[in-house]
């Protein structure tokens, strides 16, 4: 068991917890998006130290190429909550 | 190399990952919250890094560290404070029902974390079978590029990467049917002005830089049309009216011209007789080259657009008009 | 040498930490804008370093998105718009 | 020779980072804040890229390295400008 991957793995698992801690507890939407967007900063880390291999080992590039694609999804996904959000705010006034 | 001061090096910087993450969570001030998200998407580049994934890397530093931070910075400053600093650092509740509820979720968010974590020290301890990456790198010569991340996403799986174009132009229809964009920015002072006037060409430079080298090292269509539309954001951000977004049809064409190029490729090959994006081996570069070109432009576009948060304003008439509205302040 | 880079690195991340607790205790919002930029300045140093350590190239290029993308983040920041509809 | 002289550059960035950090926590305010951290943090940095550059050797490295500390100057003195501006507008405000 290679000590780095599990120490990056692990830490995947905790921030993957407490974003989703965050997504359910906070009041305000914005800090909801933020929290999803820590929440699959983990997934990503997860994945990202499965893939690794050791110093000087070439990585498994199948789950690069995923959290790759998941950065863009994740920013484009990101940009319609927002929209959402303001459109939301929009509709019910200023209270 | 010593390994026991790297493990410190590698225990230091998850500290710091971990700890933003949680103060980024811990404050009712939605502004202080962004500013420790983007730290945090900072720290996590040099993580990827660090962890030899340099193509990962790459977009972190362009979009998590650069656009997303932006985007909700932008959406942070429209959205009024909406709770007054409490005395506490932590979310709101109320009162005894909260106080249990709260307590229940965050029990069951480390029941998550636990099982996670056991699962993946039962995949760590058993011995590893790559079928997969030993599959890639006996076909890599075959797939038309030698960056095995971009034969992955653009010939191994490229309906994966088809189909997550498609995601990204469905999110971008979802914000233009939400209204239109966002206020501009007013024009930048001569500070920023002198940076943008070189940083622009330079990002763009950059943009074709990442494309090109995609094909044979860290790089490619994601990272390069990320800096594109950082270069369209900085325009923004200073205030200037044209970002360098086509207007019309051809903003249309371009949205869709990853998706577009992909399935015309993937329906010619079908037609003549090969499986849906199944490159023949003489044209597998050409043909990737040309289809991470065409999702250069169209995610730069949707990132751009992401940004706007909205149609753009129109063009013609009204666009003269909105102009006019923009040099009287406050119109 | 690599010895030397190590040490660097950890050097680097041992600012990026003070950086952090600066970020952490603020006081004003421009206070925590200024440590993230020292944070940015850091991951730059550190990328450039592990390129070496680690035998990456690339690192390098990463390195260079984060410089150049450096002053986004601080104009998003101060960039005021132009009407607030709401 | 090379090798010591790039190590000796190398230490003095990572001095220089040190010393800058050291600044953005101790000092007063913002604007000492700025000053401290500006000045300081790329100093540290062009020492530190100085240094790799000497021990690399290779010319294309060298102009990819000289690109990162222009634009890490242009943005940092760049943003330290609008965080003090934008501070300076908040207090005439209140």
């Amino acid at each position: 068991m290679l000590t780095t991957q599990v120490l990056y793995a692990l830490a995947g698992c905790v921030i993957v917890a407490l974003g989703l801690r965050g997504a359910l507890l906070h009041a305000s939407l914005l800090q909801r998006i933020v929290a999803i967007n820590v929440m699959g900063a983990g997934v990503f880390l997860l994945l990202i130290a499965v893939a690794y291999r050791g110093p000087g080992l070439a990585p498994d590039p199948v789950p690069h190429a995923l959290v790759l694609t998941g950065i863009v999804v994740a920013v484009s996904a990101t940009a319609l909550a927002l929209a959402l959000a303001r459109r939301l705010h929009a509709e019910q006034g200023d209270d | 190399m010593n390994p026991v001061s790297l493990l410190v090096f590698d225990a230091l910087l998850l500290l710091s990952i971990v700890g933003l993450a949680w103060a980024s969570l811990a404050t009712t001030d939605i502004r202080r919250g962004v500013i420790l998200f983007m730290a945090f998407g900072l720290v996590l580049a040099v993580a990827w890094g660090r962890l030899l994934a340099p193509d990962v890397a790459l977009a972190e530093a362009a979009i998590g560290a650069g656009l997303s931070g932006a985007l909700l910075l932008a959406a942070a400053h429209t959205q009024p404070r909406p709770l007054p600093p409490e005395s506490t650092n932590t979310p709101r509740n109320h009162g005894a029902v909260g106080v249990v509820l709260r307590w229940a979720v965050t029990l069951l968010c480390t029941a998550l974390a636990g099982t996670l974590a056991w699962a993946l020290l039962h995949v760590f301890s058993s011995t590893p079978h790559d079928m997969l990456p030993g599959a890639i790198s006996a076909n890599l010569a075959a797939s038309g590029v030698s960056n095995p991340v971009t034969a992955v996403l653009l010939n191994f799986r490229a309906y994966d990467t088809l189909l997550e174009l498609a995601v990204l132009l469905t999110a971008v229809l979802g914000i233009f049917t939400l209204g239109q964009a966002n206020p501009g920015y007013q024009p930048a002072g001569p500070v920023f002005d002198g940076l943008v006037r070189w940083l622009v060409p330079v990002l763009i430079l950059t943009a074709g830089y990442l494309l090109w080298v995609g094909a044979h090292a860290p790089g490619g269509a994601f990272q390069a049309g990320a800096m594109l539309a950082a270069a369209g954001v900085v325009l923004r951000l200073a205030g200037r009216t044209r970002i360098g977004l086509p207007e019309g049809f051809m903003l249309r064409l371009v949205m869709a011209a990853g998706v577009g190029l992909f399935l015309l490729v993937g329906l010619t090959l079908l037609i003549l007789g090969r499986p849906f994006l199944g490159y023949p081996q003489a044209w597998a570069g050409t043909l990737i080259l040309m289809i991470e070109t065409a999702a250069m432009l169209s995610i730069a576009a949707t990132l751009v657009l992401a940004f706007l948060g909205g149609r753009p304003e129109a063009t013609g008439v009204k666009a003269a008009a909105n102009r006019q509205c923009e040099e009287i302040p406050r119109c | 040498m690599t010895e030397l880079f190590l040490l660097s690195a950890l050097g680097l991340m041992l600012s990026l930490f003070l950086g952090l607790l600066r970020v952490l205790l603020g006081p004003g919002i421009g206070d925590r804008m200024l440590a993230t930029q020292l944070i940015g300045t850091a991951g730059v140093g550190m990328l450039l370093l592990l390129s070496v350590l680690l035998k990456q190239p690339a690192l390098l290029d990463v390195a260079l998105l984060l410089a150049l993308l450096a002053g986004v983040a601080a104009a998003a920041f101060t960039g005021q718009q132009q009407t607030h509809h709401d | 020779m090379i090798n010591i002289l790039s190590a000796i550059l190398i230490l003095a960035g990572v001095f220089f980072y040190l010393a800058g950090s050291i600044g953005l926590l101790r000092l007063p305010d913002l604007y000492s804040r700025l000053h401290a951290l500006t000045k300081a943090d790329n100093l540290g940095l062009g020492l530190l890229i100085a240094g790799l550059a000497l021990h690399s050797q290779d010319l294309l490295i060298m102009l990819k390295l000289l690109l990162i500390w222009l634009a890490v100057l242009a943005a940092s003195a760049t943003s330290a400008h609008l965080i003090a501006r934008q501070a300076r507008r908040q207090e005439k405000v209140s």
